[in-house]
């Protein structure tokens, strides 16, 4: 997070630290990968009253909203969840708040946004389609009006925590623009396939539409304005991703650097040779600019400034590239032992993989800031 | 790659030899399964087939090629080898006994005492026992001479004490090789010894380590009172035979581990994976300019991998090339697998890292998170070694030689 | 990046300084020509118009924003610093005097008399000198602290002898620090002294060095019995006066050198680079997507090393980030560029390694040959400087500290 | 090299060093880069005796490629020529009599073969247009039928040792095939426009051809046979380039590695530092990479294996990238000194880049591979 942070932030900051490092460590996301379970409703109820949803929900629906800058509140938050590999649905939900606490009717937030904020509904976005070069357009869906509403049709892909939610945003498209629609999970035709994933902590699903009739109450913002929302919760997210990604590093570049103090060879701790030192200065310098750039996107996102969508790839190329980079190299100086299935750290490499490939990858996101720069 | 024979340059001899091996293993041996792991030792039923098949070469005497006549073996040449190779291509051969052709039998020529060889080299040569290799400690890392396993002398006995970690195959092993300390006065390397060991038996307990792809090749062992059957070399000179241990693993490691296996065999053309092929096939970006050039350079460097191993070989037996040259080819094939990893995960996108539910673990991804363990030592010790045996650069200062091993800083007792 | 004021900040004594500053700069001084690199050693020219602009900023009462008033500063605060660079952003400013700011200011207040301060720091404020700093050997490298360089006492001055390198604009300096030996029998560390020394005197010659890439801003000196001008500190207390001076260098390189060239001050937005886009459309290859992923890419990288440099001034200034955290900045800066010369190089291909034939040097090709240098040391310094200092991890063996200097192995006199 | 090599392949190899030792070796290249010239034609000459094109020459003209290993024994030569970083226009000239022997009637062999062989006349390839994706592909140039003979237009980038040859092998498109021909240099419409070269030891221009009018003997092969002939060519230009860059890069490791032993910081050799020492074993093993790739693709060319158009191509993927990651680590190992024009380092660097750049980037041969494995 930014090298500055108010005294709200601070707060927001070491009361996560704890409450995460009470409750839901990288152990109970080993237990609940050990055990293929998902985060038990009530846990993620106990989450959600820490006020993390809040942040993008008004006070009148339940939510902190006004007294919260959001994304960058959220960002501390996800960075915190990052550093024990936290296994519950926080970026979907908060990202699904934000979505209906912006485009929303009045009716729609009064009928979410409560039960999102309590933790008592979960809800996800469809950010994207099925296929490899997928995760930065909602490519899968679309949508043509029928019987007064809409009727969607198609598979989202890499869809997180889709077992389990309530509720759906689907983003489809509906002629040349995009639409959104705030889809109910039970709602007929609507199914979800899940898909085993590499991050040992994280649900992913295929949620097909297979002729899903909705009503025109369905829309979320009006029709044909989806793709401004889109760009504005797909940056939200990836803030979120970024964030969670410095938390990885931070945490294992944290007991490395403790492994590398205390582990002795050669009748020296290992952290006294060169090698391995320069190694570690270079990991510094790489880590200190995904820093950077993730502070300053969650500040543009947060102000919705010209260079939000921009920053936010900048921020997703040096995540993406030194998430896997370094915490790699962390697992290559724990020597053998940083191989076997006991040891956390393939839990931090796993999800960092994971937020590399997932919501596009580096190479997809230069291929953006090209498009955004007017080549 | 395909592979042809030199049939062309047998001499009769040869060429007898060479219709032997082909006529016996019709029919006796099991097919060679594209795909199909060379050692996996979770795979019980793997592991008995491949004890079978050595006893079947043994009994259609085509076991120890190279090993000399006295003990059991064919004392031919290495060119018998080559041959013998390239008519079992059609075969899957003993290939969980590695361990027994690559590092006990050399260990043994060069250490063991007349009687010990004539009793236990037949023995592998029959199938009879797998041996394990037991060298790494836990509390030891890439600091393989700095181990802190005991053993002292009771009544008569070795008795050792202390765990081990690392050990391919420990759970099906018969027997073991055990390096010791047994003298902690003594500077590092001079207090050692190499015991035999019995695997099985009271005090030694060995579970698998999972490892984060999981599989479960590697053991640890926890040695309590473990009785030891007899010593390799003499006592407190265990760091000899260890040494010749070490370049018996990375010469067999530059030459492929295991006959029929490996790299060292000749190829005649560039083998061309399928796998990047058809990952760009299957997730349909094969006609992207990004996607063919990740495809084009993994085929690069798999063709690269193949082609350091090969000339290391060529060059070793050639002697144009000095031995070090292996742990050189071995770093390299370490450093492109590793790139090719991160192209193919590249390639692969979200669905790198995602797969059915009912799958296994998503490839391309896991590809990333699983490093590419490079036998006989990690990459940093690899650089060390190629650094300074390889390229001759001067070592760096450290606690001196002659230090008494209980005086120097470790894992188990810091120094304060 | 775009710059906007911070006006609206001002506190009116503030304001009232910046209203003056922008008064008397506006037609006096130089306008900021967009691509005139900042320094330019071999543009005499240029280095006369920042000596002018220097003392044009003395005669508005402008020079020395934070320097004390008592050695003819102005005494005043960071926060006019800033406003002062906030309305010479339309101005070149005395770039080429930014040794005289950022080193020898500092190291004067740190160590120097009150007479030497007096003399010394208002005729920098004037423009009437620019100084060098003559820190490292062509037989020392990396080893700052292991200079052979000379000076002893005969007849009452301090004459020094031997060789200076990498002294940025040495043919241009009038005065220079300069850090000799004078007991090589005290400890490498203890046996220095910081003179004072008159660039233009008998004995010292000074040689521009031509780069690989032809520019001519770093000289090399030799110093054949130069009489040294005066003592900074004490004599053999050299090293505390060094080691304010590097971390003056450090500190300063991470506020970006001088007030208007750098990445101190406030930007609004990511700035687009305008490089990699001309040359992809000029190329023709803006339609291709290796190109377009390129251009993301290297967009993306100058925006990186911007922002960890203002990330590192920002939480320096705050107290949140050490000071150590400057070298961080340098080392990713070196890095992202580095990376970005090699993608400019792929984009570029054939183009990139020849240009019409009046040209100077193919531009892409020249810049994967040039290493961006790092002020203050090379790489490899800084990561040790970065692991021991910023990670706080062990020192490596070496040499004991105790050592006589003179005992040591060095360039000069290796050990036999 | 190959790590095996025959009895006359180490005398020759013994015997090029030798020579270039004595009479070409890197401060030639500076002496003439200082004075802005190339290599003067009896220098030349000089080079020609030792038999260097001779490899790919019959004995009828002067040549002994009966018993020559022709692209093998050239890729040896070339090795031992980059080490030195020689200046002379060896590999043009190489494939140009390969082109001639290989290609051409007798007719031409005799008139052209023993000029080339004996160093008197020097020829070269057009291989590429002038573009940033050019290299791989004669694009540049295009024949159409007129006058009972052709006529030739376009231009051709990045072509070699034009200054001063007196021969252009011109491969243009036909239609929808590629014919050869032999133009010389004085031939009406024929203009050589000089680039400047990062290599200040080469030669490149651009060889423009305007309106020029051959005969059909013009031609080198049959009409419309030039794309198999051109492959070919194209592949022996590979081998030698990078064979070149194993010899740059072999005699920049070598000095490094004296450097780095000699030369003390801190009281040691800085060749003890272990940061060093393990960039030195990477850099080993990547080289031996090249090694490896480069001997299999010269015996793969030369024996026109079905394999030989993949093994260029795998050859130059490694030597481009390693030849400047190796040379430009070396520069850094030497600290400041290696950054000053004094120093040969940055000769050596220099042709690293350009070999990376020319005939096909690494990248561009990546793509290549891919289409020649059948994507």
């Amino acid at each position: 997070m930014d090298v500055v942070l108010s005294e709200n932030q601070t707060l927001l900051q070491q009361a996560t630290r704890r409450f995460v490092e009470a409750r839901h460590t990288v152990s109970q996301t080993r237990k609940l990968a050990d055990a293929g379970e998902t985060m038990a409703k009530q846990a993620w109820a106990d989450c959600a009253a820490q006020g993390w949803i809040g942040l993008f929900v008004p006070g009148e629906h339940g939510g902190m909203a006004a007294e919260a800058e959001g994304v960058i509140d959220a960002a501390i938050v996800a960075e915190e969840l990052g550093r024990q590999v936290y296994a519950g649905p926080f970026a979907s939900n908060a990202v699904a708040a934000f979505a209906i606490a912006k485009s929303g009717s009045a009716g729609q937030q009064a009928q979410f946004l409560p039960s999102l904020a309590s933790g008592d509904m979960t809800a996800t976005n469809c950010f994207a389609g099925t296929g490899a070069q997928d995760g930065l357009a909602p490519t899968g869906l679309t949508a043509t009006r029928s019987d007064g509403g809409y009727r969607i049709d198609g598979a989202a892909g890499f869809v997180e925590n889709a077992a389990g939610a309530g509720l759906f945003i689907a983003t489809a498209c509906a002629g040349e623009a995009l639409s959104q629609f705030l889809v109910a999970a039970d709602h007929p035709g609507v199914t979800i396939e899940p898909l085993r994933a590499l991050d040992l902590g994280r649900s992913l699903a295929i949620v097909r539409f297979d002729g899903v009739q909705v009503g025109a109450d369905a829309l979320l913002g009006a029709p044909g304005s989806g793709a401004a929302a889109f760009e504005r919760q797909l940056q939200v997210a990836l803030v979120l991703q970024c964030s969670e990604t410095i938390g990885l590093i931070d945490r294992a570049f944290e007991f490395t650097l403790e492994w590398v103090r205390q582990r002795n060879a050669f009748g020296r701790p290992i952290g006294s040779f060169q090698a391995l030192k320069h190694r570690l200065a270079d990991h510094t310098a790489e880590f200190e600019a995904a820093k950077a750039a993730v502070a300053y996107a969650a500040k543009a996102v947060q102000n919705n400034a010209g260079d939000a969508a921009i920053a936010v790839s900048i921020a997703k190329s040096q995540c993406g590239k030194q998430g896997v980079e370094i915490i790699r190299d962390c697992v290559q100086m724990h020597g053998g032992i940083g191989l076997t299935w006991e040891h956390d750290l393939h839990f931090y490499l796993r999800r960092a993989v994971a937020n590399q490939s997932l919501l596009g990858t580096p190479a997809m996101h230069h291929e953006r800031i090209a498009a955004l720069a007017g080549l | 790659m395909s592979i042809t024979t030199t049939q062309d340059r047998d001499t009769p001899e040869e060429n007898a030899f060479r219709l032997k091996a082909r006529e016996w293993m019709a029919g006796k041996l099991p097919p060679r399964i594209p795909g199909q792991p060379y050692m996996d030792w979770d795979d019980k039923e793997l592991v008995a087939t491949d004890r079978m098949t050595q006893r079947v070469l043994w009994d259609g005497g085509l076991a120890g090629i190279t090993v000399p006549k006295e003990y059991g073996g064919l004392g031919l040449t290495r060119r018998h080898e080559t041959i013998f190779g390239e008519e079992a291509m059609p075969y899957r051969l003993a290939w969980h006994l590695g361990n027994n052709y690559n590092i006990v039998i050399p260990v043994m020529l060069a250490h063991a005492s007349e009687e010990q060889k004539q009793r236990w080299i037949p023995a592998m040569l029959r199938g009879d026992h797998i041996w394990a290799q037991m060298t790494s400690e836990p509390s030891g890392g890439s600091d393989l001479f700095g181990l802190i396993t005991r053993a002292e002398q009771r009544e008569g006995k070795w008795l050792i004490n202390g765990s081990k970690i690392w050990t391919t195959g420990g759970e099906d092993s018969d027997m073991g090789l055990c390096l010791a300390r047994t003298d902690p006065s003594l500077p590092k390397h001079a207090g050692l010894t190499m015991f035999m060991v019995e695997m099985r038996q009271p005090g030694m307990t060995v579970r698998p380590l999972t490892l984060v792809n999981g599989t479960r090749d590697f053991c640890q062992e926890f040695l309590d009172d473990v009785e030891a059957l007899d010593i390799i070399g003499e006592v407190n000179g265990g760091w000899a035979v260890a040494s010749t241990q070490l370049a018996a693993e990375r010469a067999a490691t530059s030459r492929g581990w295991y006959i029929g296996v490996g790299a060292s065999l000749p190829r005649e053309t560039i083998e061309i994976p399928d796998a990047p092929i058809r990952l760009a096939r299957e997730l349909g970006v094969a006609e992207t300019q990004r996607a063919r050039q990740i495809v084009g350079e993994v085929i690069a460097l798999e063709a690269l991998r193949e082609l350091v191993a090969q000339r290391a070989g060529k060059g070793v037996d050639a002697g144009t090339l000095p031995p070090t040259i292996g742990g050189v080819a071995s770093l390299a094939s370490s450093t492109l697998n590793q790139r090719a990893s991160e192209l193919m995960t590249e390639l692969a996108g979200p669905c790198g890292v995602s797969g059915p539910a009912e799958g296994g673990e998503p490839a391309q991804g896991i590809d990333r998170v699983w490093l590419f363990r490079i036998g006989g030592g990690t990459a940093e010790m690899l650089r060390n070694t190629i650094s300074e045996r390889h390229l001759g650069l001067p070592r760096e200062a450290g606690p001196g030689k002659d230090v008494p091993f209980n005086q120097l800083r470790t894992n188990a007792a810091p120094a304060t």
